[in-house]
């Protein structure tokens, strides 16, 4: 508990048996056990980020969110040295500054300090991180008894390093994805979230799902039981809707019954507008897009996004609004249903035309490598060297995020030529345009919610 | 020194840091301006800096993003290099500069004293930072800390 | 400033011309430019209750409000003592313990003080207070420059005392009319809102509007040209929203083009949930309410309603919550316009039913004591004598509030068997059922949002 | 003293009050438990209390309502009219008696310092609190401070 006494050396960790039996008499519900509850009782599950570098201020920070705000699962936000298995410059941070690291070094703290945490609060624990290979991570989280693990071999590795090749972070999450069938067979079932949320800036629908569906596929077969595909919100309602309800539709048409399946929606994860107000707009604007969207889970923002990591009052409030979502009052509202169920049979027949000829390769692994050496498989803005980013998404007019450029996405001309109409009348099509309008554009399509909101596009204080 | 007819500068995102979205653009509108970019995408060392500056010595500065606020933790070879003669040209940093929510100056001072010579906040003012930056070069030596954060 | 020295005696009050020279000078809209400018904007003006005893913390509530939460206007809510002309019982508590008291004593405080407070705040300010004869507050809130005056003859009688005759109560407030016929004449235009909400608990919105409609006719004979007509949220959305859709269509019926009419919404008034969060999502659906159905102005309440008189934090957390309901980002909700435009008709029908005879009256002051001496007037739950109750209200299996016996309304057979209709599955109307059982289904009626949020009906601690 | 056979009762709202719906609601509640309910409606002074109770020697108990935060300044003449003797049956309060949202104990103290005999919360309590007072009256004097809140 205290940061200054040294830290505990590397040490042996317990059982894959022992640690489902460490579960067992934890006295909580697994995340699992949470996330089917809250779909039953038709309610969004509420889940903070939050990591801080020091462990007494984690357990302070976990607890007093769960005393506030009572999130149904909370997170343990693991530090950037620690997903790039950077593991010595965490220790090194973590002795001179704690306050310097952007999460929790889980694997320097070890896992007897993991299950302080987990025994310091009644909501299970996740693992959210941004790891390419994750497994040192995962056999600590195990042995802390945490039951919900966040990532995937493509969806961890694009958007957080520049120069994993996706065969060592698929063979990586592969063994994770193992491991956690092995525990499935000992009786724990851990929830494995996968990061449909990518660099998260203007993702387009069925990117995020056509990715959220190959990794759930891998996983499946390696015996994980338990999946929530992850969709940051776009900013359009009908299609950030359509693309939540597309995810029941993908793990019917794609997965195994035996394969539980949720929908998690994260709040909007682009530019946030600085003032408060504004931004509480845009928090309870998302909890009602995952409640009317039909997300089991929404991972909250506060009214702080824009200037950084939040205090946990920000965060405590942002949880707060978010609830307010789940309010029994809210029966009133009615959708634009037509404009739903178009978007939805887009974005569907986007992630077939996108991933069917990758899971019709006999080497599902082999196939995903070389479909993004290809440009087959893509995402925008990629962190990694390993995706060519050829595709660029826009705005249309009306806020919804389509393709100005498809690169060599394998789509029909059908839907290029649907995603160029959208775009048409914005004029950001003019094939003429140089890069530097085409640089205005998108930063102006990045900046939506600023214009929206009538805000300076002047970023926050450095 | 080499001075070629296009202006070169390098540009990256710090060694923790795969925030790369604000790297695209700002590559893109310095190309759209006539710079030659090296980018180095994310997650770039100081030593990767330095040997891309090795490589290029007539770059005019070396732009380091930083997103995750690990800035400072992530520039500490930054001494080092320089007291080995390397990355002699400015380094100019942008970015979330430090964990939390509510920033006070002396981050940016540890970051000065770390060698960064200047920090901004919008990337629309880089390509005056570079004129004014070439200007006071040729007359003198890289001012330490001239920012418009 | 200082509560313990001694209070201002009775002093001169300044002319009408000085007060509204002094308002010009003031510096800040009145409240009916301010309301004018949020319905133009399209957005709903905010609006807390607020009161306290003491002069000094008077003060600081308001600058507390404005700064933290910046409501479109501010209430002074008056004491109880003062609203029953016992000026000198609110003196005796002001000098012994101010805290004791319920609101701000104005009289009591003097003009000048109300001058303080008026410079104090950016906000034009409101006095909310419940007196059947208001001549003297109203003489004071003039002299402070304040814009805008809650109540009416028969709406700041019925509900807050025993035993004015009606004709007493109109009567003062024909000359509270009359003097802001003669300010506006002066260039002042004092909004005046009617206390529609009346006794606040199940009140059929039919009830509620007419009483505006009467109240509005009368102000306007006078030469009030801004009236604010306050309905409370009854808990059933089309049915509100219905209301709040009438109240311009009543205006246009029974009101010259020259007065200028807002609706306003009143956050529910009834029996409120004591669990934070659940009070919370019924703050929340108030003020959606009153968005969606083109309220100007909302008053709000707070988290702390069934327990008392809110601490400053609750209000400013209440204003900002309710201040998401302006959200720019709420264009995907669509509404069951069917349902809530045959509410529409329904609501227009029944008050025109109820007024139009009181209005064919050749004196409308007369007509409306004895309409309410007969029972052709009545309001449920009277605090008055001069108001029969006869009428009982209830709630059909949706909701929505119908009346179970109409007294002596003069309602056309098609009124009362709708009414009838709605109820009948309720099982409420069974004509043979006792006292007993009907006190139950109205108190379970009363207690609607326990249930809906599955609160036990046991009252907050005493 | 007087005994009918129905069991009557005083109700009323404190004097600077005119919340009446839970008077109403009680009224009702009480005579259809066959009670002969003298209501005397909402904004009631102590000393109309008393000519009620004048008026009906035999009411079992006057019973108060308050929400509006006033019951003490409002029952301040109590002391003096138990003092001429009058209001001598048990006085129940019950409502919201204090102003604030957040109550502590002292202010019903303070209202039993006044001579409030009992002091309720739920009014379906009501019944069998009444039956308690005129059991304990006729073995005895009034209880002091008897509470059910
Ligand atoms: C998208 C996003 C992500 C994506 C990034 C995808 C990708 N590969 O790019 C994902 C989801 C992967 C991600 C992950 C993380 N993120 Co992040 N992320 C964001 C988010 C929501 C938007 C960033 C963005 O793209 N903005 C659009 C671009 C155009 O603007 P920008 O990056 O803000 O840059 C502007 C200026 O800073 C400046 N600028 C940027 N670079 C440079 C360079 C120079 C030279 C100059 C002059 C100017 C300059 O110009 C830009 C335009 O104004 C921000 C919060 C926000 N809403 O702003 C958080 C945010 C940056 N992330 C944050 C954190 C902590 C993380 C994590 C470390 C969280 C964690 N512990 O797990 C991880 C780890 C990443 C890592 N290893 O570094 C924090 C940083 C906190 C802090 N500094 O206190 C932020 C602020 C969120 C928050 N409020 O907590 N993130
Ligand atoms: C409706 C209402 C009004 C209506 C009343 C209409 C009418 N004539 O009845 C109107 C709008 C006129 C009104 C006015 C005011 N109100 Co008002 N009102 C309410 C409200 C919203 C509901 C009350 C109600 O009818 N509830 C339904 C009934 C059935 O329940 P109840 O009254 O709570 O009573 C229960 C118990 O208290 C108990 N009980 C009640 N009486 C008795 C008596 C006995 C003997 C027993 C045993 C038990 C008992 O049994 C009931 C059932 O559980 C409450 C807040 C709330 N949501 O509860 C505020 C509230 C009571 N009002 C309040 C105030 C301050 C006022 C004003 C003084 C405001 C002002 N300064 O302008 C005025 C002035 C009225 C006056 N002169 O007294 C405050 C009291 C604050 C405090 N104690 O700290 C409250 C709590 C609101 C708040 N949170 O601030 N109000």
């Amino acid at each position: 508990m205290n940061d200054s006494a040294p830290l505990p050396g590397p040490s042996g960790l317990p059982s894959h048996d022992e640690s489902v039996a460490y579960v067992k008499e934890l006295g909580k519900p697994t995340s699992a056990e949470v996330l089917r509850s809250a779909r039953s009782a038709e309610r969004v599950a509420l889940q903070p980020r939050c990591g801080v570098g020091s462990h007494a201020q984690m357990m302070t920070l976990l607890r007093d969110l769960e005393r506030h705000a009572r999130p149904d699962v909370l997170s343990l936000t693991i530090d950037s040295h620690t997903r790039l298995k950077r593991f010595e410059n965490a220790r090194a941070v973590l002795l001179q500054n704690p306050a310097d690291l952007n999460g929790y070094p889980l694997v320097t703290h070890g896992w007897e300090r993991g299950r302080e945490l987990n025994e310091a609060v009644s909501a299970p624990l996740e693992i959210r991180h941004g790891s390419p290979d994750a497994r040192a991570l995962f056999r600590t989280a195990v042995a802390s008894g945490i039951t919900s693990f966040e990532g995937g071999g493509i969806s961890y590795n694009l958007p957080y390093s520049k120069a994993v090749p996706l065969a060592e972070s698929l063979a990586a999450w592969q063994e994770v994805d193992a491991l956690c069938g092995d525990l499935a067979e000992r009786g724990l079932v851990v929830d494995r979230e996968l990061f449909g949320t990518l660099t998260a800036v203007l993702v387009p629908p069925s990117i995020s799902l056509a990715i959220n569906v190959l990794e759930a596929v891998a996983a499946a077969r390696e015996g994980v039981r338990c999946v929530s595909m992850a969709y940051p919100q776009g900013g359009h309602f009908e299609q950030d809707v359509a693309a939540l309800r597309a995810i029941p539709a993908l793990a019917a048409r794609y997965l195994p019954d035996s394969v539980e399946v949720h929908a998690v929606l994260h709040e909007f994860m682009g530019v946030f507008p600085r003032e408060r107000a504004n931004a509480e707009d845009l928090i309870l604007y998302g909890a009602l897009v995952a409640r009317l969207g039909g997300a089991t889970k929404l991972i909250t923002k506060t009214y702080l996004e824009a200037y950084g990591i939040p205090d946990t009052r920000a965060n405590v409030d942002g949880l707060l609004l978010a609830s307010r979502a789940n309010s029994p009052l809210l029966g009133f509202i009615t959708l634009d249903e037509d404009r739903i169920a178009e978007e939805l049979e887009w974005i569907l027949q986007e992630v077939a035309e996108i991933v069917d000829p990758v899971l019709a390769a006999p080497d599902l692994y082999a196939e995903i490598a070389s479909a993004f050496a290809a440009g087959r498989l893509d995402i925008p803005f990629s962190a990694s060297r390993h995706a060519l980013s050829e595709i660029i998404p826009r705005r249309a007019p009306d806020g919804a995020i389509r393709y100005f450029a498809t690169g060599s996405l394998p789509f029909s001309g059908h839907t290029r030529k649907r995603n160029a109409r959208g775009l048409a009348s914005a004029g950001a099509g003019s094939a003429g345009a140089g890069l530097g309008d085409m640089v205005k554009g998108l930063t102006a399509d990045i900046n939506y919610f600023l214009n929206v909101f009538g805000e300076s596009p002047a970023p926050p204080p450095s | 020194m080499h001075e070629s007819e296009t202006r070169t500068v390098i540009l990256g995102v710090a060694a923790s840091d795969s925030h790369v979205v604000a790297n695209h653009l700002i590559a893109h509108a310095l190309r759209a301006k006539g710079f030659h970019v090296v980018n180095l995408g994310t997650c770039t060392t100081v030593d990767e800096f330095a040997e891309a500056h090795a490589e290029y010595p007539w770059a005019e500065a070396v732009l380091v993003g930083s997103l995750n606020g690990h800035a400072y933790e992530d520039l500490q070879d930054l001494p080092a290099a320089r007291a080995r003669g390397l990355l002699g040209c400015p380094v100019v940093l942008g970015g979330n500069l430090s964990v939390g929510s509510r920033k006070d100056a002396s981050h940016l001072d540890r970051l000065r004293a770390l060698g960064v010579d200047v920090i901004l906040s919008d990337p629309a003012l880089l390509p005056a930072t570079l004129d004014e930056l070439r200007g006071s070069r040729s007359s003198g030596p890289v001012p330490v800390s001239s920012t418009a954060a």
